[in-house]
């Protein structure tokens, strides 16, 4: 079962792990990914973000997230995924994103949860806008999250 | 035609707008068009000028400057995505 | 910080992920992997094994651990690690084995996460003998294994 | 020299021994010797003979039939891993 969800609200990465394993006997492996706010900025110096806020574009979101776990499920073996997002304000150390997948064997579990996490990072429609000293600053896309996806392209 | 048209983000805060509905011109057809379109508004507009890196969707599909729009589309111009 | 464990009693991943980041605000990538007991077995065919039991061999278990973990340090910007490996009987659907990884930025995480799995399962000594309907079973070791572990040399 | 000798999982039911201590001939010099000087017990124990999947350690690191073997070491026979 594929599940995606989009909140304002944390989530138990302990229970949704164990979700995808619960009373079944053939899920080998769980790979999963938890992103969080960090305090430091990309630009580098010291801790500057004091919170993030996370806008998205809801309708759109859920169906780009849709599309990516289908497509994961295309190419590999997997058992079932799961994919929280948070929008809204956040400090760092909290939550953003979590992705988890069950398969057989981990090979599959942990390419389709990078996979998930790369395409997410350059086609789910979310903006970051960071609280500095400064003032508000939009996150800028990263080119590092353009090839990190471009990898996987066949 | 009519079509919502949807702003996120550094955009929307730059336009000063979240959404509008627009009734088209007739001579518009494209994605490409309708940005060109709105840009020549000038001043804060620019920001949709060909050349600024601003990502569009159609009916919440990522698209690009030639596909079409239609009657009752809702189109979202944005900057590139910086989620996870 | 790098915490190894090889145990009996099973663990709490949620609490195990939730330490990797607890308390620090420059993690922003948490990449985790959890290994269960399948029922079904390699060679094919339905729920055939009702139980499974690890051997390993203690002292040698940990300094192989300690020494692929050292090596993930050695290879990626990480913030911590930790690794849990359950040995005696454990029956299908039961966790077998963590692996979290810490670090700034997902790609390291993801990477060493998912290497310090391959070589554990190529060099940290450990056997598992399924319980089948026709008797005890020694599970023989998998070329997959090999070669997954072979894609990380340089 | 006197040695520890380990076994574990399917060769340590084959051979029906968890451990052995071992004061060894002057001939035996490496990993290799101490294995051949085991096989040739025959019976159970040509399961260590050359060509057979076993894997060694020497002080709980893996080594190769090319390691010397040193008075008090802890040498340790057994199957391809198979944990994780």
């Amino acid at each position: 079962m594929n599940t995606i969800s989009v909140q304002e609200a944390d989530f138990d990465v302990g229970a949704e792990i164990e979700a995808l394993s619960a009373g079944r006997c053939d899920v080998g492996a769980v790979a999963s990914f938890v992103g969080l706010v960090r305090a430091d900025t990309l630009a580098g110096g010291g801790d500057e973000v004091s919170a993030m806020t996370l806008e998205h574009y809801p309708g759109m979101t859920e169906k780009s997230l849709e599309a990516i776990v289908a497509e994961a499920d295309g190419r590999w073996r997997l058992l079932g995924t799961r994919v929280i997002h948070r929008f809204g304000r956040l400090v760092p150390g909290e939550r953003i994103v979590f992705v988890g997948v069950a398969s057989s064997h981990r090979g599959d579990a942990f390419a389709a949860c990078e996979f998930i996490m790369d395409y997410l990072k350059t086609r789910a429609p979310f903006w970051k806008k960071e609280d500095t000293p400064a003032g508000g600053r939009w996150v800028d896309a990263r080119e590092a999250d353009d090839s990190a996806a471009a990898r996987w392209a066949k | 035609m009519s079509i919502k048209v949807l702003y996120f983000a550094s955009l929307r805060e730059t336009l000063g707008y979240s959404h509008e509905t627009l009734t088209l011109p007739a001579n518009i057809a494209t994605l490409g068009d309708l940005r060109d379109h709105l840009a020549r508004r000038g001043g804060v507009w620019e920001a949709l000028e060909e050349g600024r890196n601003v990502r569009a969707a159609i009916n919440q599909n990522m698209a690009g400057p030639e596909v079409a729009v239609a009657d009752r589309d809702e189109v979202a111009f944005f900057p590139p995505v910086t989620g996870g």
